[in-house]
């Protein structure tokens, strides 16, 4: 019997003798007979309803936000997507094409695409924007690569701060190894924010500096045109990494000075997935000298034989299919779709949308933050947005077992990571927040503490 | 159709969301100095209207859905719905990485599942799960490889070897890890060139990335010398995954000699492409290669049937992507596994390699057309059309245009670089006979046209949305964005 | 496209599913007599085949996501997403009828809470959800009025009164449940002639079937009088709510004076159309007909927060339908009230009111068109192009087959009957005012070319995937499946 | 602030004013002042994130037939819907389009109808066949009409078995009640089937007779053949209403003397969502006296202006829209969507496919039975499909509460229909039954006994 994925199987007799072989192995007879597995040592096929059931018993095993009040944030938030973004994008058109190398009949993903770009850069105030990167962490290594490049390889300092995102800083770590980049950290002053003093000891020969919108700690740095300004005085780039869900309240980082802006697109558009897919922001200033290093893929307007608007991609001699092994990056496959839904996310949002969600988001942060001091210490002060970095008194893995029993999963401990901020966790709060979650929370810390 | 930007269609006023309220309407400002001042140029947009735009653009796309998508390496088979289905469940789409472990042990078991998987199909011991994307994969690969020699004191070998014929991400990754990438040419055969591999290797070769089968679509048969040869000077041997659907079930890169091997869950196992993405592209490894792998790795504690997420991977390169990889891929890439099974994932290179090799003799012989090197491919076939050109200067791209005139998705054009005027074909197992036929039918449909009315070809395509794009303009007066759009229109710079 | 017929796609040994094994390989003989002998001729394809075919087929179609689809009394609003996402929920999916209530409170509480709404925007006190359609609404409602005259012993009443204007589901409704159905003609105003009325009516009165807003778009204005005619001869009054979205939240009609009431779910609550069905038509009525309603009812026992299925309903009708409704169609529906409000479907019809005379007044005063009865409309208007057709020969028919030409589809047309050479449009609240001007800028182009160039218009449309479609051939020689398509293409008794 | 669904909520100042109307009141204006309702005493709108919350919450309520084995038919059957079918009909051009008047932009589901309606010929094997009706019921009811005008009313009666299944035989006495229809009702014999000694002496001046494959005890009426036979020699219509699964295994009810058939497409390609959506199958042989009397729409295959093969719907004027009150039925919307995706699922299926479908469920339903004769009366012998009767010794009642406090879901109690059977219900297998759960019934049922 044929294979229902496989129309072929049921005309192999056939089709071989049409070209005059007589079986499949004469297909395979280049392979030598030695390395020829006669079975792979793996279960049988099953039908499509005994996978369906097997895999939702698995997937029982897990246990949803849905189902208990979750206050983990710590780079990976819980938004809500609107149906219709995640309806478009399983339009088969979108979700089984490929990268548009035939620009007349991909017209419809090439458009979309350019759509994301335009839209972070309205986000972001740069207007150049690739179509992604992987996620915000490898988009930010990609950006400090890029300044190591812009400097030709005569600095090979990158400038962050300690407190950026550790899942971030280990990407960096492992892709600036290649070139030997040498990683300089910042410290955090008082406020839990990037303490400038340090930052002008340190950034002389710097490549680039870089800093977050919000910061690890949930905060919102309020120097940053500052930092740009040392960065460019010490004659580096100024890179921002920026959660774009803020960017309805807050200065676009171009206008803040920042050369290169990555952050992770799919905040918009994409459910959490356990951590992915994403997609990372990739946004430079209009300056052919910046856009000639960038990685990754861009789509371009143009216009076809008749003169009519199409779309393209573009400036491919940066990539690695032409340009090999003096590209600007490997990257290939990207993450388009997850582009294209955090697009149809932020248009549907619109001018309005975006400035009510950074509000909304806002302020369920402050009632969450003020309703944790009642309970526990509050370290930093400041503007928070989504994580409140959260200190308590006693061992944070005994508290947090505590409101697991209570159905409600705790924040993200952060001892590992910063083991000088004591027992200290970080909750978040987005819209998607309910006022009796909060409360719960609070009941649960109160009998815990 | 000639759908406007979404820029375009926006009416101030309008609104496309809904939000709820918030908890309590607390006060709180944001520092005057980081206010947002600068206008957000977004659209204003209803819902019906967002619909109808992206759904009209949708139709303006091609799709494995919409025909045959032969393109060359990029293995565009039939995606199960079944494997949408699935991964589009709340218990994956709502959980979030950082949860406890006792709260996503089916995600955990699902990630422990496919390395299981992943291992028997490769021969290999271990399994990463965390690369986005295969040429993410590579990169991976090729700092263990790094990580392996300078851990060794080996700190001389700064060189990678990469054939003529690899994908341009293999010499792009191996520069990203701070290698020289030296390049092999190839035989006459269409593989390896073994002299001149043995005259490349030396005690600075750190490794050999390899396609097996190669971009040719032809199997290094002498793979068993190739690895020799590199392991002999102390080099790790490469596998570039991206071909393994000539060879599933068949072969495993593990018994050929490989080291170290990354794959494409959207090649090989099903998952959809997405318009360029989001793949996944696990890497791995043999033995003595596993405390290199990223961290976290996905363990099993069979005493209390516990899955977790293990941090203790000593020698590990770090991380080459945030978290634990593209989890809702690696769901789709389980589903596909398990419906097909071991005869199932014979079957697939079985009529993939079928699927190319009737292609490629059906079309032989066609004039304009050549099929340089070994006759005998594996699941894709790389023809030149040198002699057209030569004969009549049709191009290979303009046969590629016309194509899509008979309603087919292109091949692959212009790789590898070692043919002239390629066209690399890989129907996948996933079209049926007629459809080979008719794209057959199409090429020679097209030799003819070219040498009867080449103007016909090289003005293609005449029934696409667009005609054909002007990507030289695209880079000469790059147009990225609204923002730079409005402004080169308004000088009046550009007049589409 | 050209797409062949899934069974022209078969070949032998194809197969497109998978099956799981039975539990037991237990001997089980169809008795000789009733076993299968006659051949299946059924399509064997792939499912990647299957996929592809339904997938281009969709293509091939227009739905409200392709563009203004302005069908008079059809109500082709906009189909929120978040509808289909709740409805695909495996918690609405995977539910049998026959659960025990325990287990199906979810389920309940979606209907009771659904007639609760539903009451309140018609005024009315007990709805049946069970209905699966308008029509099949109407039956219910006038099977009602049947058993609540026969059940007072008043069994003269044999007559049913329908204004000449209705729906064609009118009368065959009345005439299904044994009616003999009276035609009410309408006044210049184009609402009912009380006059006829009065004459009509009689102790033979069933009751009055009436859509208000009406078929032209018109609001019967003298409503109460309407009601006190018929309610003074004992007969009772029946709302088709085809049109309720012109007044939505502005006008009820229990409060009007009507006793029965039924909706059309897909039309005024959003819910998909389906290329045809599935819709729902849930039938509200007075608490003086509750007794009559279908069972099972949906009950709240409060004292112990319990939904249950309520078939104590003493004189029901029965059931108009198996189990209890459409009820993933009651799904969506419940979803966008929740999301509307009070507030939002007042917000419907004042938008889709204002849309339809916007139109109206854009597009009067164009030549060949004609704007009869009254100038105020609800959510819809009824042009005729009478003059048109006498002046240049097109035909309704033509402009409507013209419009698809500009990629819109065409109004309902030929209907009301009353309105010769009828365009029936109802744009509803889904469009944009820029959709209603490109409407009325194609009405006006075509009524330019009717006066200039009338061929163009009578031979459109020529942008189509078919032309003009014969449907006359169609009923003269029916080809209605396969089967006989081969029969009488073997005979050569067809050339298609 | 505008309506999200509603574009023009922004705009109707300024569309006013550009028809000269200064408020929306002025539209309504028409509206006799004592009837305009001010405000409706219902709930505010809520955003589509809180109502997903909320429709999550109401659904939570519901246990699915994946969360406890449940052995409930009775007409309505957990099959196992492909995850393609599925897809297919969620795309939007066929989700959100209505009844094709237009055909040249319709030509999709014009012909996906036409396929369903060729599908279901080849199965039922007669070669007309409708659209869709709402479901078995409303076709079965329908047919009866049909063969009252077919005897232009000179006969009134409707001969059917006692054991028809009761929603159905309820369908049936709502519609025949307009004009009058008999029902009369034939007892079943020792085995559960036609009592034909029944029959022939109620068959006289009968406008139809009906019968049922499988019948309402699950069993396969052996002489189907003969009770055509009696039909047609009495001058009746022979109406057979058949479960569509069957007929891979079961000869087409065409085939056996049937001049109408009805039944239950839904139970390819739809799930059993609480008892609807579901389509009713209605077929008739080539015979232009049935063909103009048939209920419904149809679709035909025709030529367009250049000769091309197209589709429209056809023989309309049997329709109300055009015969108003004497049309054959008042339907106008159907289901046309279940039919497609019944269509789907039956292609996909092919030949093959529905004969393995039906040999499955025969022999899952032989396990079931056999498993069930181990501790309960079967009473009728003869072959089973889906349902099988078991009696016990105790109130039923009793025992399914026993099986729900073990998360079984029992079957259906028929006690309250046919009383006559005692305790007795229909317990369903089909291929989606699983040995546990048998398994496991089957233990519960040991205990409980």
């Amino acid at each position: 019997m044929g294979n229902h994925y496989i129309p072929n199987s049921a005309h192999k007799e056939e089709m071989l003798k049409e070209i005059g072989l007589s079986s499949i192995e004469e297909l395979f007879a280049d392979i030598p007979e030695k390395f020829i597995k006669e079975e792979l040592n793996l279960p049988e096929g099953k039908s499509e309803y005994e996978v369906f059931l097997e895999m939702n018993e698995i997937l029982e095993k897990n246990k949803t936000v849905l189902e208990m009040p979750t206050f983990l944030g710590a780079g990976t938030y819980f938004h809500y997507i609107p149906a219709h973004v995640k309806h478009l994008i399983e339009r088969s058109e979108f979700l089984t094409s490929y990268t548009p190398y035939q620009p007349e009949i991909s017209q419809g993903m090439l458009q979309a695409l350019f759509e994301y770009q335009s839209l972070i850069a309205e986000l972001v105030g740069l207007p150049v924007v690739n179509s992604s990167m992987y996620d915000w962490g490898t988009a930010m290594a990609e950006a400090a690569l890029m300044t190591v490049r812009l400097h030709k390889g005569k600095r090979k300092k990158f400038v962050v701060p300690k407190h950026t995102h550790p899942e971030r800083l280990q990407v960096l770590r492992t892709y600036t190894r290649g070139p030997e980049v040498e990683i300089v950290t910042v410290n955090w002053n008082e406020r839990g924010q990037v303490d400038v003093e340090d930052l002008k000891e340190k950034v002389k020969d710097a490549a680039g500096v870089y800093i977050e919108i919000p910061n690890f700690f949930g905060l919102l740095e309020e120097e940053i045109r500052e930092v740009g300004e040392i960065a460019h005085e010490a004659g580096a780039y100024f890179v921002v990494g920026v959660d774009p869900t803020i960017l309805g309240i807050v200065e676009a980082p171009g206008e803040l000075g920042a050369d290169i802006v990555v952050g992770e697109a799919s905040y918009f558009g994409n459910p959490m997935n356990f951590g992915g897919p994403r997609a990372g922001i990739f946004a430079v200033k209009n300056d052919m000298k910046l856009i000639r290093q960038m990685p990754g893929r861009i789509i371009g307007m143009t216009k076809d034989a008749e003169g009519k608007r199409a779309f393209v991609m573009t400036l491919q001699t940066r990539e690695q299919h032409i340009r090999r092994a003096k590209a600007t990056s490997n990257i290939c496959s990207n993450e388009a779709l997850v582009a294209v839904a955090a697009a149809i996310h932020i248009a549907s949002l619109g001018p309005k949308g975006i400035r009510e969600l950074g509000e909304v988001i806002l302020k369920n942060t402050a009632y969450l933050k003020k309703r944790l001091s009642e309970v526990a210490e509050i370290p930093f002060d400041g503007v928070n947005f989504k994580d409140v970095l959260v200190r308590f008194d006693k061992p944070y893995r005994e508290i947090h077992e505590e409101l697991l029993k209570r159905n409600i999963h705790g924040g993200y401990y952060v001892g590992s990571h910063f083991p000088e901020l004591g027992e200290a966790a970080l909750f978040a709060a987005t819209e998607t927040t309910r006022k009796e979650w909060v409360d719960a929370l609070i009941s649960a810390l109160k009998e815990v503490i | 159709w000639d759908e406007p930007l979404i820029f375009e269609l926006s009416r101030p006023g309008r609104v496309g969301y809904t939000l709820p309220k918030p908890i309590e309407d607390v006060k709180v400002e944001i520092p005057e100095k980081l206010k947002r001042k600068t206008p957000l140029e977004l659209p204003e947009v209803s819902e019906p209207e967002v619909v109808k735009h992206y759904t009209r653009l949708s139709e303006m796309n091609y799709g494995v859905d919409s025909g045959i998508y032969p393109l060359g390496s990029c293995t565009m088979k039939y995606n199960p719905k079944i494997n949408e289905e699935i991964a589009n469940h709340p218990k994956v789409a709502f959980i979030h990485p950082y949860q406890d472990e006792r709260t996503v042990q089916g995600a955990l078991k699902i990630m422990w599942e496919l390395e299981q998987w992943l291992k028997e199909i490769t021969g290999m011991d271990r399994f990463t799960l965390q690369p986005a994307a295969g040429a993410n994969g590579e990169f991976t690969g090729v700092m263990i490889i790094k990580a392996y020699h300078l851990d060794r004191g080996d700190t001389q070998r700064t060189e990678i070897l990469v054939p003529d014929s690899a994908h341009g991400t293999n010499p792009a990754s191996a520069s990203m890890a701070g290698f020289k990438v030296v390049e092999i040419p190839s035989n006459e055969n269409g593989t390896v060139d073994l002299e001149a591999l043995e005259n490349a290797v030396s005690e600075r070769t750190a490794g050999l990335m390899l396609t097996n089968p190669n971009t040719l679509g032809i199997f290094e048969d002498e793979i068993e010398e190739i690895a020799k040869i590199v392991h002999k000077v102390g080099g790790l041997l490469y596998y570039d995954g991206a071909n393994l659907n000539g060879i599933l079930g068949k072969v495993r890169p593990g018994d050929m000699g490989f080291d170290i091997v990354h794959l494409n869950l959207h090649k090989t196992f099903s998952t959809p492409h997405g318009g360029g993405g989001p793949g996944a592209g696990p890497v791995g490894v043999k033995e003595f290669l596993k405390d290199y792998l990223p961290v976290p790795l996905v363990s099993y504690d069979e005493e209390n049937d516990r899955y977790y997420l293990d941090y203790n991977v000593p020698k590990s390169i770090g991380k080459v992507k945030e978290l634990f990889g593209n989890f809702a891929v690696l769901v789709k890439a389980l589903t596909y596994l398990k419906i097909m099974g071991k005869e199932g994932l014979r079957e697939v290179s079985e009529v993939a390699v079928l699927n190319a090799n009737y292609l490629a003799r059906k079309l032989k012989g066609t004039r304009g057309y050549e099929l340089p090197h070994k006759e005998l491919r594996k699941h894709e076939v790389v023809f030149s059309a040198e002699p057209m050109k030569k004969e009549t200067g049709v191009r290979t791209l303009d046969v590629a245009k016309r194509l899509l005139d008979f309603g087919l998705h292109a091949p692959t054009i212009y790789f590898p670089l070692i043919v002239h005027e390629a066209l690399m074909i890989e129907p996948t197992e996933s079209v049926s006979k007629e459809e080979l036929d008719a794209y057959v039918e199409a090429l020679k449909k097209i030799s003819e046209e070219a040498y009867t009315n080449p103007e016909i070809v090289k003005s293609a395509p005449h029934n696409t949305a667009v005609r054909r794009v002007d990507d030289v303009l695209a880079a000469k007066k790059p147009v990225i964005t609204w923002k730079m759009y409005k402004e080169l229109k308004e000088k009046g710079e550009i007049d589409y």
